[in-house]
This record gives structure tokens, C-alpha cells and sequence, in this order.
């Protein structure tokens, strides 16, 4: 129904060529040292790369520091609600094919507040990305036990280490039926930005957990990943893995922390994007070219 | 094939029939197909049905009002009540008036009441129609064969009904149809005694191009007129039609309808669309509306366009799901936390539900601000016959607009009204903008400064102030002045005004009004109401701790004007005129 | 070790500080410090403080108000300002009377204005610390010298405060407890110059058992007491420090505070607690509570008791979740569908916090009904002291009573108010109960009888309505009849009264009375304003399309007098004193 | 804190028999044929096998069809708002160690608007047994597409049939850290009993799908799985499946409709209840018999 066409560059000027500079918006907020930063970082060389048109990025998050995430980008953005980024970005993705949608939040933001909607943008693979900065805990509101928090942690809500176990991300979000689900590490640039590429390219639900750490609130809550703090990145190797294994991926998934990264799980299945439009260009090819007023006319002439 | 009753027929300018028996007899196909006829035929109509909240059923009644001059309400008392079971006969007895006309079903109701004159008719629906069709098809027929009976007895036009009723069978199969026209010509020829027939009086000359339907499926279409072409939400009784209307009509205007998994993410898709530069629409019942409190309150805050509809129903909390009430006002005003300017229009009959969806689009647009329309229950599923909305005229073009943005767009200026840069939006200064729901200065960025929130929260609030200058006062019914203004709002206009005329032709000076636009009033409404000596406002909800109603509270606090009385009741049944007419006359006779 | 100043002190009554730098710098610890050392030395206090909202910290500032007799704001001006930097310095110098002493780090505030009289004392805080400390602590113990510094220049009890001092970082390690002070000492030995010292003359003798402590802390103080032991929350600013420390009291106790997934599992899981026989508590700010609209609706329907705390922020949405705002009453009371009863209270200061707690429980149990505590960012964050609460007269046992039932219980008579029946509870007569959100019968079984709809909804109104009648009038500060009575609710307490105390010392007949019962009010409340000429409601939300805030919406539909005026801000910041005293002058000399 | 303990029996009268007459409330207002009666009926046998005392037994439920069972069982009961019946009941089950929760509820209820709950209340291990009633449609709000319906499946909201990807409800159980997950189905009564029995004497959160048909708005759905109407009944053979091993079960989990049926899943780990018993009693320990309101003038005497 929009008249806008995907990537149409605007008629009257040479697209302008997409640099870190021109996406760069308000310095962030975020505390130094903050993981997020090597996140926006990242982010901007991708965008970089992929040189889409100014006008057609979009970035939404819900609340949190690191759902601050599109004040910090020169592009069109919306900053909602805690934990509803989701559904906002599939009322943009659905009514605009036209623009590339970017969703960005915490884990308290994706799997506290907001799990059900991932659950179900994921089940009906709504196009867009969604990179959920996990720093396994609260760090808007002060150190209160996350969804992702490994049990012992001490925080303000669990001052003598937290009680209850916490959710498996990937195991949550195989179960989901999103069609791109991978892991990646902000403190490893180089595999975070292939990472975000290859979920940005995937015509579907794509989304990418990130470990970020808050300094502030956790500090050292990655260090067993980050190899020059003494831990191990352990990389899954795609030659012996089935990316489109869902079971082998759950396996996968069993990993204790810091687990393996990169993508455990890829599949081509039609976006409800693709299925909605299906079933309109139906309907429009049985109305034959009836204008929409006619048609309105016509169902009410049904009453007469 | 049949014989038409041969008794002269006596004339007749309204009748008020109600059928009461299960919700699995088809009563309210009954009701539905007489409905339609009275709008081709030149009557006007009022419906009003019972639905149980179970879905196994139960008791359930339909009640139609046909009249050859305006029809408001669907009637306080019946003239002829048929009743299919003991229970039916034994609760709905008393609505039938003195002396009026009882046909019963002797199969099934077995104890009778003489009483005030009521002429008892037996006639076996189930036996009957069990004959006409055969024997295997007992309880399916029994529907066709009252509308049959009603037919003749009414002196409708057998014509035009049985194409009616042809084209909603035809759907089904061959065999369907056969069987309800073998039932309905059974009930058109059954021999009712000596009550003799009636015929309509020639009425004033209606419009020529009359449509008859229910609020639910008028209201969709006055959003697709309106340029609604995306939206979101969750089924809930009794929204769920205009959602399913709005699914299966969207695609064929290249739109999209989510269902969502909760009104949160109902709500949240909605402005996602809204956000994308689109007119989009959510919408729900009581539960609904709570859960889509807070995503309203970042509407406001973040000042973006959007249609909310609360199909209001009782309550509290699951309450009563398929009663009318009107207690969601003060929610739909005040329910977001913080001071969350939004505008609340409320249809006040059928109708007007084109129209109200309209305007409502046209405030959304033109405030940038959430619109709540606040339906009803009784509005939403009851017919009535009316004039047919020019689409041409009213006809709005989807709105998206992604034309470039000068360097100097800024999408929350102060010493404007906000207007949106939707994505896809080049923006010539190359800065692009942000939407938000933390105080923020005029570009969208976060400010804490006290000046900035006391700038914004002036500026969200002075748009409101703004349309109520610009609002009309809501028309009078009856003189401009006079002893009594009854004031009311939604499902109510019917009997206020019927309550008007009868006060009116006893000689009282009373008048009535309906608002329509609830939030914000308009501006010279308090002048309206200083030409009255007493106003009395009638609504379907709580009486409250003060002794008042919610439209009364914001009419005391805005006018401080103790003149203003209240008229509330909840018992989940439309008004009764003699009720409001007891209220108005009470009010009248106080000092 | 170091040499007390020498100067004569001058002799003070009041003194108000503020101490402006970046969040980081731990200002608000040194406000604390001070703030617990008047507690224990017989001097009122009172502080206010801003917080970024971003973790990553910004400017911030405490102010603090020390006072021999009775402290009731923050205080208006300051007497005092610490600037730690050039925008500290920049940004509130306005805040400093006139003649006032700016104390600032002449390494970081390099532009001085000479202004009003204002005396510039330069003390180079950060580079003494790094001397007293060494090199590597930069940053880390200023905040501990201007301590000391305070401490010499006011002549405060060093003992006690090196004490106060020593038990907080005593936590941490010893390392960090011999840093702190020695950057203390340095500070308290440093030369300020001229200016001289204070000491504060002898007040009136304040009570022997005074703490001092801020509004959040005592409230959940207050819940223990009243015999909260379970609820569940989710956090959020400013809510969350009272569910961090019932979550880490509560196991003393035997309780369970448990951390949901969202608010609306909070309020679901403290709703299955007071359904399981206890009292319970959630709590929330803005964004929350109206996520927990939906299922207040079902308490209210359910008739279930429960706190429910909103510390209110800046609106609508996310808004400015630090700053303090008034504007969530209406949602309050009306923010559910339907007609939904429940009791809202406004706790007047800190100290009224634990009692307005103790109030909640007891109508929440006697009601047997939702009751919601609105308190705010002010009150939540900000230091009193004040007499310490008499536990043993107030403590309340947890309600748990499973004691058999006899055989004619029912859960919702209609004569009398509704008890219900917790699970574990034996049914004599083998019957057991039934809670729902349904409308329905005694026995909670669901109902659509217009009748039962009508009757229960007015039987959830009657206890309002009978709580409103054995409620007080709230006190009146000042005269019982004048002409001007000024109206506030929550924190506007300190400023009104000094309001009023300015205004009657200028001779006007001013008077003030600050509502904790905000719905219902108290019956008397008309005949309590009927005394005065004028009533001016003061509070801190928008002054709303029509020209008037919330609770004077309230109080205006209630009274139906045109007498009632309303003055409203959004900005953020706590009312000043001559703000106040301006819009009562003003409605003072209008008509 | 309270002093009511577990099962103890009334002190004065000797516990009465708990039988199906004394368990039955109000009839039914379901539809003749819901699927919903065989629950309830191996509900009450199930009872009856159990002889809880009483009063100890109480039945929470959201809204939906389904979800109005508790009016139909004589027990304690709470019928409370649509999707939040987990919630509700993990107020109960933690505040009150004495009792016995069951939940009952639809696939829209429990999957769709309370999927969050699910996942949240599984990985806690809340204490309590969860009864999903799955006629793959919303019924009570008279045929709309549910989580559960199949694609094509045609409803009043999907009138060319239904579009998105249904959930799996045994993937989203197992992925949410439910200790015991099982699928049975309401015309097979006697597995549906064992399944149930087994799901209530597991200590943990428990959670049983049950197809149960809805004849009213989606006749025939699990035909393919009713012997008696032509389908196969087919039960996971525990001697080759491990119920402990989650990623086994997933792969079963993967079979097409009509799918496996039968315990999925069932692992020891503590439930919340007894972690929290556990810090009150290590707090109390500390405390060393200090009445609570000692507890609260000592912590108020902090701030002197
Ligand atoms: C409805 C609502 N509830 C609670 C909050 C408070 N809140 C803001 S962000 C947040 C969680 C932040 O954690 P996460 O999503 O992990 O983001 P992070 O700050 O760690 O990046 C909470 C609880 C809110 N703003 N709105
Ligand atoms: C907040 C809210 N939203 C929507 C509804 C309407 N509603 C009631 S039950 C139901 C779904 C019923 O489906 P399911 O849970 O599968 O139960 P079933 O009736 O099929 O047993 C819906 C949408 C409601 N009562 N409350
Ligand atoms: S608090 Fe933590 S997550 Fe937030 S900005 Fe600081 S380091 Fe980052
Ligand atoms: S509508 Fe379906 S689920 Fe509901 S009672 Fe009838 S058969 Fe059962
Ligand atoms: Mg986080
Ligand atoms: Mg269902």
C-alpha cells in the first residue's frame, strides 16, 4: 500500500556515502569502559559495509543502558518502552518493507519484561535484527539480579547471591523458532561484526546474543571468555556443526558458561512479512484493480 | 404453496417484539433477518440482545423494535413476547405489557400465568417444524418457522425476506436453504386464531439509501474510510469483530492486521506503525484497555498519532462480559500514569460510529495525540437502520509522508504541533530524529532541565486546549434553554431523547444533549448549560463514593457547578426510558 | 594530628548547604553523613538531592537544611555552596542568597562572577586530597574533605561523625576506612580564611529518640511492622530500594520477597499472597503501576486486601524517572476499567511514611481491598529526622487465620463487608469457596443477574463510603477559619507550612491542611473548607486543560465550589517556599 | 512464618474421604463433548487416589474455556485474569508451603499472553502442577487463531487460514527449565491419570499439555491422534527415551502432528520454595530466636 520501494535511493540526489562519522549522533552515555561502546562501534563499520540508505535504518530499543542504543546513532529511531521494543518494531517492519529495522536492548529488557515477545516475533519471524547486549544484570536500575545472572551472583535483590536459575538464551531462543540465532562477544570485535553482518543479511527473525560487560555493576562477569584476561573463546566450527540442526544446536547450547559463540542456528523459512503479502496480492488480484474506495463502497452496499 | 392469514389486518406505527430462548435456537438470526428487512423497507429498527458469556450457551433473548417513524430505543416493553421454553416464558413475562400478545410454545412451556390482560397463543414451534421439515432436524428449524409466523402476522414483505434469508442459507448448501424456507412457509401459514394481524402506518418518507448493521461493523468501516490500514490487537468480547472485520477487509486495501500475543504487544505494534508514518488502530475491552496503559502513556509522551477503541463492557475485572456499562471514561482520561494528554470521543448510536471513527483519525492527525473512542457493548452488536454514509465524500487517503524534512525539521518544536518524520524520511540537514518517551527538547533528546519539562508538559497539554476551543457545543435536543438539560453520552441518545419528547408533550421545558467529544470538553459548555436550571447527567456506571457518575465528575470539577446532578445504574441493561423519565422528573421536582 | 579552627563561631539557627559536582563524587555521601549526624545531635534536618538518570553518572548536587528548631524543606536559598566544578559553580550559583559563601576547587572552577555580595573561599579539594592521600586516589576522597571541612567551619560534634564515618567504611576494608580519613582530617584542618566558623544556637529541646533516615527505608520500616511478610516486585527508580530491602529483611522474618518478571507478574504474585491469607505488598513508580492496572481492577472486583506503593516520578512515560512529580492520583484512583474501589493514601513526610504504612494494612485488612500508598522521588530519597517509631505500640502480627469456617460462610455476603476464606481454611459445611473477577453471588459464583450486578457494585461502594465517614478531617495547621486554607498532599508538606507560618507572621489569615486520605476523602472535608474564604490546592503536576491539577480536580467535582483554586508546576524540582507564598498572595488579593 | 504445616490433618474430626461426589461443584457450562470434561473427571479420580486433606487443595485458574475450571471443583479456588494464573499461583505456593497448587488453563492462556509467565515460573521450579488444556483455538472468545493452531487452520482471525508458525509447546517447556514436562490427551483417560498422578507427586514445577478437542469451534483436531476415530496414540517408550536428558527430548519434540506422548522430561533440581526456606533458615539461625519484632527495633535503632 506505501508507494516507498525498498532501497529506492532518493530520486533527486547521489545517495551520500554512509560513514562512521555521519552515524554517529550523541556521545553515549554509557559509563566508561562500558561493553556497549565496542557494540556501536561495531555496529557503524557493518553499516559501513553494507552502505544501505541513510533515510531507510531505524533503530528501536526498549529500556535499559545499553536500549539507549539509538540515541546514539545519526539515524531514524525510537526509544520505547521497557521490554516492548519487539512488537514497536514489528508494527515498523510489517507496515514498511521498505526500511531495514534494527532492534537493541538487555537481557532484562529481552528476557525479563519482554520474553513473550520474543517468543512470538521470533515464531513469526518477523523481519528484522535484534542484538541483545547481555551483561547478566541490571545495569540501568543499579545491580538487581538479571534473568541471565548465574546463580551466586550478589546483587541488590539477592544480596547473599542469586537464588534462582537462570534462562539458557540459546536454548530459549531455538525453542522460539527464530531462524538466525547466534552469539558473539563485544570484547571480540572481529567475530562481532561478522556476526552482525551475516544477521543482518538473513531475511528473517535474526537475532544475536552479545556478551557486553558492565563495569560498573559486573565487572569481570566475562572474563572467562576474553582470552587476554586468561579465558577461552571457543568459536563453533560451521564444517562439523549443522547450522540448521535445531537439536544439535540445543546440544550445543548444553555447553556450561562461558559456552560457545558464533552462529548455532540458520534457517530459510518465508518471513510473516512475505506471508501477509502473499495473501494480499490474493486479494488484490480477485478485486482486479478495484480502487480501495470502491471496494469500501461496495461492502457497504452490502447493507442496504 | 401456503395461505396468507386472511383477517383484516390492524394498523400499526411501532411494535416491540422479543424472542426469548437459548442462544443455540438462532434467535438472533430471527432478530438479524427482521433487522435488515426493516432497513429495506422503509422502517426504522432498534435492536437488543442478551448473549450468556459461556459458550455452551444458554438463555439469551433478542428484542426488536420496528416502527414507521424514528426508532431510538429498543423499547422498554414488549408488545408481543415469544418465548420457546418455561424459562423463557417464566423471565420475560413481566417485559411483556398489559395486555399484549404471548405465543408460546406449548411443547415446551407447560405453566401459564392470566395476567394483566395477556392474550396467550400457544403454537407448537418444535412439533410444527419438526412436520414441515421431517423428523431429524428437531430444534434447527424452529427459528425459520417463528420468522414465518412473524412474517404473516406482521404483514412484512414475504418477498423481500425470503431473499434475504435465500442469500444467508444459499452460503451454506442447497439443503440448508430447503429446509429454512420449508419451516418458514410452515410458520407464514400457521393459523394464529383470532389475534388477528397488523400492518405498518405509512411513516414519515425515510431516506431513500438506508443500510442497516451494528456498531462494530460500521465502526470498521468508518476506520477504513478514515485511512486506517494497520493495526494490532488481541480478541477480547466484545471488540474481537472489529478485529476480525478489520483482518479479513485490511488485505484487500493492501493493509496489514496483527493479531498479537497480548494488548501489550497489541498496543506497542500499533505505534510502531504510527511511528512508520502510518493512521493505525488498536483496540480492546476493559482488561485490554488496562494493559494498554502504560504503551499510552509513551503515546503522549512521545506525541505520536494512533486510535485506540475500548468496546466498554462491565466490569470490574472480568466483570460482565457481555453486559453494557459505561465505566471506562475516567480510565480512558486519566488511566496512564503522569499527565498523559490524549483526546476521548464517544459514538452515540449506530451511526455515528462511521462518523466517530472518522474524527477520530482527523484529531489524530491533526494533534499528533493518541484517540480513544469509547463503544459499548450495546452499541457494538445491536442494528438499527440509517441513512448510508457517502463514502465520496468522507473518503481520507492513507497518510504516510516521507517526502525530504528541511535542516531545520525538529520533530518536538515548542511553539508548534509535533509532526513526525516517519523512517525513510531524508532528512536535508542530515541529522535524523528520534522518538521518545523520556522528556526530551525539541529534537527528541533526553533534557532533565526543569524548564524543558515544564515547557514540554505545557506544550502536550496546550494542543488539548487548543481543540476545545475549536470544538462546537454537542446539539441540543429540544429548546436551547428551558428548566432541565439531561446530558448524556454513548449508547444512551435514544432514551434521553425519547425521555425528552415525552417530558416535552407533559410540558415540562427539558432538553437533552449528548457529548461526544469527552476529553477535552468543549470550551463553551458551561454557557450551554447556564441557559437550564437543573442538569441532570445520565450514565451506566457507578454512582460513586460522592454520589456521582464519571461524566458528572468532570462536568462538577470543570463548571464547579452544583446544579449539576447524576442519573447512574449498573445492572448491565440499556436504559429504560420510564426510568430516566422517573430520574428527570425527580430532578425536576427538587428545588 | 590536626588543629581545630580558632575563630569566634557565630551562632546559628538554620543553615543550608549545597553541595554541587558530578555524581561520581559522592556527594550524597557526605549529605548522609551530615544527615545522620543531626539525627544524633538534636538538630532537625532536612536534604533534597538530584540524580542523573544515566549510570554513567552527570552532575549532580545534595542540598542539605540543618536547623535547630523544626526543619520543613530543604530550604529555598542556600547559605552555603561547595562547587566542585566550573558547571557546578555555573549552575547554581543562583541558588546562593545574596552574601552567601561559595567554597570552590580553584584547580576545576576557573571563572568566578562577582555577584550579590557573594564571598568566594577557594580550596583547592582535589589536589589537598591527593596530598593527604596520595597520588594514586584522585577523585575518590574529596568528598571526605569537604566533610571535614564542613565539620570545622559549622562546629559539628567531630566524634560523632568520625564515628558515623568509621562504621560506614568499617564495611569495606581498612585500607579504605584510613583514606577517608585522612582526607577527612586534612579537610578539617584546612585554612578556610575569614569567613569564620558557625555553631548553632540551643533549640527548642527536640525529643530524647530521634533517627533520621530516608522515606523509602522507613516505609518498608513501616510494612514490617504492619505485618508484611510476602509481595513481589520488579525494579525500577525510585521504587526500588524498598523491594532490595524487603527482599533482604523479609528472611529475618520468615518471609518471602520474591523479584518478578515484570510488573504485571508482581502484582499477580502479591494478589496469590493476600489470596493465601497474608498481607502483601507491591510496589512500584509510573511506568509500573500502570502495567498493574488490569489486575487492581481483579482486587478490587475479588475484593482481596494488598498494598500497593507508587513512588511517583516525572511523567508521562519514562518522562524523568529521577526527578519528583505528583501526577499519578488520578491515575490512582480511576487508572483500572470499570468501576474499581480502592483506597489511596499520601504519606505528608519521611516520618509519615511507616505510619501511612501502618494505615495501609489495617483498611487494606478491614476493607478488605487494595489500597495504594503514593509517595514520591522527594519523599524516597531525601533525609529527615525525626522521633523514633514506637514498635512495641504498633507492631501488628501477620493476619494468617485458618480456623474452620462455619457452614453458612460465604465469601461475599452482602450485608456485611467480605472475609474471605484463605486455602487451608476447613469448610464446616463442606463447601468451599471461590475468589473471582467475575461478577458474581455471595458465594463467589459467577452471575449476570442484573440484580447481583447492582447490588455487589453496591456493595464495593458502600465500604468506601463507610470509610469515608469514620475518617477524620485532616489537621489543620494554623487557624480553623481565615481566608485563605491552602490544600496539599505528599511532600509539599515542609513548604506549605512555612508558607503559612510567612504569611500569618505578615499578618494574612492563612491556614493549611495536607490530605493523607485521598480516596475516599473524609466526609467533613466540605464543612472543613466552608470556614475559609478561599482554598488554593497546591501540588506538583499539570495544571491540566481546564486550569486545575488533580487532587483539586477531585475536590472541585466533589464540592461543586467554584472557591477552589489550584496552583500547579512540572519542573522537576521540589516547590520553593516564595513559589508558594506568590500563588497564595495572589489568590490572597483576587476577588 | 506461618504456622500451618504441611498436610497436617484437622486436630478434632478425623479426615473425611475424599471422593468425587464431595469434589464436585457447579456443572459444567461447557459445551456437551468438550474435551475439557474427561480432564476434569480424571482430575477428580486422580484426587481421589491422592486424599490430599481437603482443604489443602487449591485450584487456580486464568481465562479461557478451560481455564473455568475451578468453579466446577468443591476445593479452594481462584479464578483470576487472563494469562496471569502462574503468577498468581507462585504467590501461593510460596507463601503457603501447606497447600497443593494446581493450574489449569487454555493454549491461548498459558502460550500466548502468559507464555512469559511459563518460562519465568518453569525456571524457578516453583512448586505446583500445571494443567494446559490445548484445543488448539481460543475458544471461549469463539475461534480465533491460537499459538497452538496450525498453519491453515481457518479462524475468524485468520479467514484464509492461519499464517504464523504455531509454537511447540514441548521445545518452549523444555528450553524454559520446567523439572517435569509431559503430554497426554483428554480422550485417553487412563494415561491422562497416570501422566497427571506422575506430574503431582513430582516435587517442582510440573506441567502437563492435554489435548483436549473443542467441538465447537474446531471439531476433529486431534482425530489423527484418537484411536477410535482412525489416529495413533503413540507413547514415548521410556526404556529408550532418557527423561532426563533435555536434548533427547527436544528431538522427540521435533516428531510432526500428532506428535509423541507421554512423560518428555523429568529432572531432580531444588524448587525455589525449598532455596528461599533455605536463606530463611539460615537468616533465623543467625538471628538466634530473636522475635521478629526485636528484628525490626534493632534494625530502626540503626538509625539513631
Ligand atoms: C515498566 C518498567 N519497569 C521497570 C523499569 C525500570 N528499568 C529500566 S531498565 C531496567 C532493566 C535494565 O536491565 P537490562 O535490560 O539488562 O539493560 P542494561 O541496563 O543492563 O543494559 C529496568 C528494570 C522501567 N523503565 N519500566
Ligand atoms: C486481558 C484479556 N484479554 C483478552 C481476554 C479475552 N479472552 C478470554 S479467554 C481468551 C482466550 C481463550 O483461549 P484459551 O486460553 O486457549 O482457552 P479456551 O477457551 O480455548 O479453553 C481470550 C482472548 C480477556 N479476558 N482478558
Ligand atoms: S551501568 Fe553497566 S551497562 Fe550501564 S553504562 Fe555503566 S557499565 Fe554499561
Ligand atoms: S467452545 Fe470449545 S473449548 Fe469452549 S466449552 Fe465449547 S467445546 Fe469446550
Ligand atoms: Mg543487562
Ligand atoms: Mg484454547
Amino acid at each position: 500500500m506505501s508507494t516507498a520501494t525498498p532501497d529506492a535511493p532518493s530520486a533527486d540526489t547521489a545517495p551520500e556515502k554512509l560513514t562512521k562519522k555521519i552515524l554517529t549522533a550523541d556521545h553515549p552515555t554509557w559509563c566508561p569502559g562500558c561493553g556497549d561502546f565496542a557494540v556501536l562501534a561495531a555496529f557503524y563499520k557493518v553499516l559501513e559495509k553494507l552502505q544501505y540508505p541513510h533515510e531507510k535504518i531505524v533503530c528501536v530499543a526498549g529500556i535499559g543502558c545499553s536500549s539507549r542504543f539509538p540515541y546514539f546513532v545519526n539515524s531514524h529511531g525510537i526509544h520505547f518502552i521497557h521490554g516492548r521494543a519487539l512488537p514497536l518494531a514489528t508494527g515498523v517492519s510489517l507496515s514498511r518493507p521498505d526500511v531495514h529495522v534494527f532492534v537493541f536492548g538487555g537481557d532484562g529488557d529481552g528476557f525479563s519484561i519482554g520474553g513473550n515477545h520474543l517468543n512470538h516475533a521470533a515464531r513469526k519471524n518477523i523481519k528484522l535484527t535484534y542484538v541483545i547486549m547481555d551483561n547478566n544484570v541490571y545495569g540501568l536500575t543499579k545491580k538487581q539480579t538479571s534473568p541471565t545472572s548465574p546463580q551466586g551472583f550478589k546483587s541488590k535483590t539477592d544480596p547473599t547471591g542469586a537464588i534462582d536459575r537462570p534462562i539458557n538464551p540459546m536454548k530459549q531462543l531455538l525453542a522460539s523458532g527464530a531462524t538466525f540465532i547466534a552469539r558473539t562477544h563485544a570484547a571480540q570485535v572481529k567475530h562481532m561484526m561478522e556476526v552482525f553482518e551475516r544477521a543482518i543479511l538473513h531475511d528473517g527473525f535474526s537475532v544475536v546474543e552479545c556478551l557486553s560487560e558492565c563495569v560498573m555493576f559486573y565487572a569481570g562477569s566475562f572474563d572467562n571468555s576474553t582470552p587476554r584476561k586468561g579465558g577461552v573463546y571457543d568459536i563453533i566450527d560451521e564444517s562439523a556443526h549443522d547450522v540448521t540442526d535445531d537439536t544439535a544446536a540445543f546440544k550445543l547450547a548444553d555447553e556450561a558458561a562461558p559456552g560457545k559463540f558464533g552462529v548455532f542456528y540458520q534457517v530459510q523459512r518465508p518471513t510473516k512479512n512475505a506471508l501477509e503479502q502473499k495473501w494480499i496480492d490474493a486479494e488484490q488480484a480477485r478485486l482486479a484493480g478495484k480502487s480501495p474506495k470502491d471496494v469500501l463502497k461496495n461492502r457497504i452496499a452490502q447493507m442496504r | 404453496m401456503s395461505t396468507p392469514p386472511t383477517s383484516t389486518p390492524t394498523s400499526l406505527r411501532n411494535a416491540v417484539i422479543r424472542l426469548a430462548g437459548n442462544s443455540q435456537d438462532g434467535i438472533q438470526s430471527i432478530g438479524g433477518f427482521l433487522a435488515r428487512l426493516a432497513g429495506r423497507t422503509q422502517k426504522d429498527v432498534m435492536t437488543y440482545m442478551t448473549i450468556p458469556s459461556t459458550i455452551s450457551g444458554g438463555p439469551s433473548i433478542f428484542q426488536l423494535h420496528l416502527g414507521s417513524g424514528e426508532v431510538r430505543s429498543p423499547g422498554d416493553e414488549s408488545d408481543v413476547l415469544v418465548a420457546f421454553y418455561q424459562h423463557s416464558y417464566d423471565n420475560h413475562l413481566s417485559a411483556l405489557r398489559d395486555g399484549g400478545i404471548c405465543i408460546y410454545d406449548p411443547d415446551e412451556v407447560k405453566e401459564l400465568k392470566s395476567e394483566r390482560g395477556i392474550v396467550h397463543v400457544p403454537v407448537p414451534f418444535t412439533s410444527a417444524t419438526i412436520e414441515a421439515i421431517g423428523g431429524s432436524s428437531r430444534d434447527r428449524g424452529k427459528n425459520m418457522f417463528v420468522l414465518g409466523l412473524l412474517c404473516a402476522m406482521y404483514q412484512l414483505d414475504r418477498e423481500k425476506l425470503s431473499g434475504i434469508v435465500a442469500r444467508q442459507f444459499g452460503k451454506k448448501s442447497e439443503d440448508i436453504l430447503r429446509n429454512a424456507m420449508l419451516a418458514f412457509d410452515a410458520g407464514y401459514a400457521y393459523p394464529v386464531g383470532d389475534i388477528g394481524s397488523f400492518n405498518f402506518a405509512e411513516g414519515e418518507h425515510l431516506d431513500e439509501n438506508r443500510i442497516s448493521t451494528d456498531g462494530n461493523t460500521l465502526m470498521t468501516m468508518g476506520l477504513l474510510c478514515a485511512g486506517v490500514r494497520y493495526g494490532s490487537a488481541y480478541p477480547i468480547t466484545p471488540w474481537s469483530p472489529i478485529m476480525e472485520l478489520l483482518r479479513t477487509e485490511l488485505p484487500k486495501y493492501g493493509g496489514i492486521y496483527v493479531q498479537a500475543e497480548d494488548e501489550l504487544a497489541a498496543v506497542a505494534m500499533t505505534i510502531g506503525a504510527a511511528f512508520a508514518g502510518h493512521l493505525a488502530v488498536t483496540g480492546s475491552s476493559g482488561p485490554g484497555l488496562s494493559l494498554k496503559a502504560e504503551a499510552l502513556s509513551y503515546a503522549s509522551m512521545a506525541e505520536l498519532p494512533l486510535i485506540v477503541i475500548n468496546v466498554q463492557r462491565g466490569g470490574p475485572s472480568t466483570g460482565l462480559p457481555t453486559s453494557v456499562e459505561q465505566s471506562d471514561l475516567l480510565q480512558a482520561i486519566y488511566g496512564s500514569h503522569g499527565d498523559a494528554p490524549r483526546i476521548v470521543l464517544g459514538p452515540q448510536d449506530v451511526e455515528d460510529c462511521f462518523y466517530i471513527a472518522l474524527e477520530a483519525g482527523r484529531l489524530a492527525r491533526e494533534y499528533s495525540c493518541p484517540v480513544i473512542i469509547l463503544s459499548d457493548q450495546a452499541l457494538s452488536s445491536r442494528i438499527e437502520a440509517f441513512t448510508e454514509p457517502d463514502v465520496d465524500k468522507h473518503w481520507v487517503e492513507p497518510p504516510l509522508d516521507i517526502t525530504p524534512r528541511p535542516a531545520d525539521f525538529k520533530p518536538y518544536p515548542l511553539d508548534q504541533i509535533t509532526r513526525h518524520a516517519p523512517p525513510g524520511t531524508k532528512m536535508e540537514g542530515g541529522k535524523y530524529p528520534i522518538v521518545t518517551g523520556l522528556e526530551h527538547d525539541e529534537w527528541g533528546h533526553p533534557s532533565s532541565s526543569p524548564v524543558i519539562h515544564q515547557k514540554m508538559t505545557d506544550k502536550r497539554r496546550r494542543k488539548l486546549e487548543e481543540l476545545a476551543r475549536a470544538l462546537p457545543n454537542p446539539e441540543i435536543y429540544g429548546e436551547a434553554e428551558g428548566d432541565l438539560l439531561i446530558v448524556g453520552w454513548g449508547c444512551t441518545c435514544g432514551p434521553i431523547r425519547e425521555t425528552v419528547d415525552r417530558l416535552r408533550s407533559e410540558g415540562h421545558r427539558v432538553s437533552s444533549t449528548q457529548i461526544r467529544h469527552l476529553h477535552p470538553l468543549p470550551a463553551g459548555i458551561g454557557d450551554m448549560f447556564s441557559r437550564f436550571r437543573k442538569v441532570l447527567v445520565v450514565e451506566m456506571n457507578d454512582s460513586g463514593v460522592y454520589g456521582y457518575g464519571q461524566l458528572a465528575m468532570l462536568l462538577r470539577a470543570k463548571l464547579a457547578d452544583p446544579r449539576i446532578e447524576s442519573f447512574c445504574k449498573t445492572d448491565g441493561l440499556a436504559f429504560r426510558i420510564r426510568e430516566v423519565v422517573a430520574a428527570a422528573e425527580k430532578t425536576l421536582a427538587s428545588a
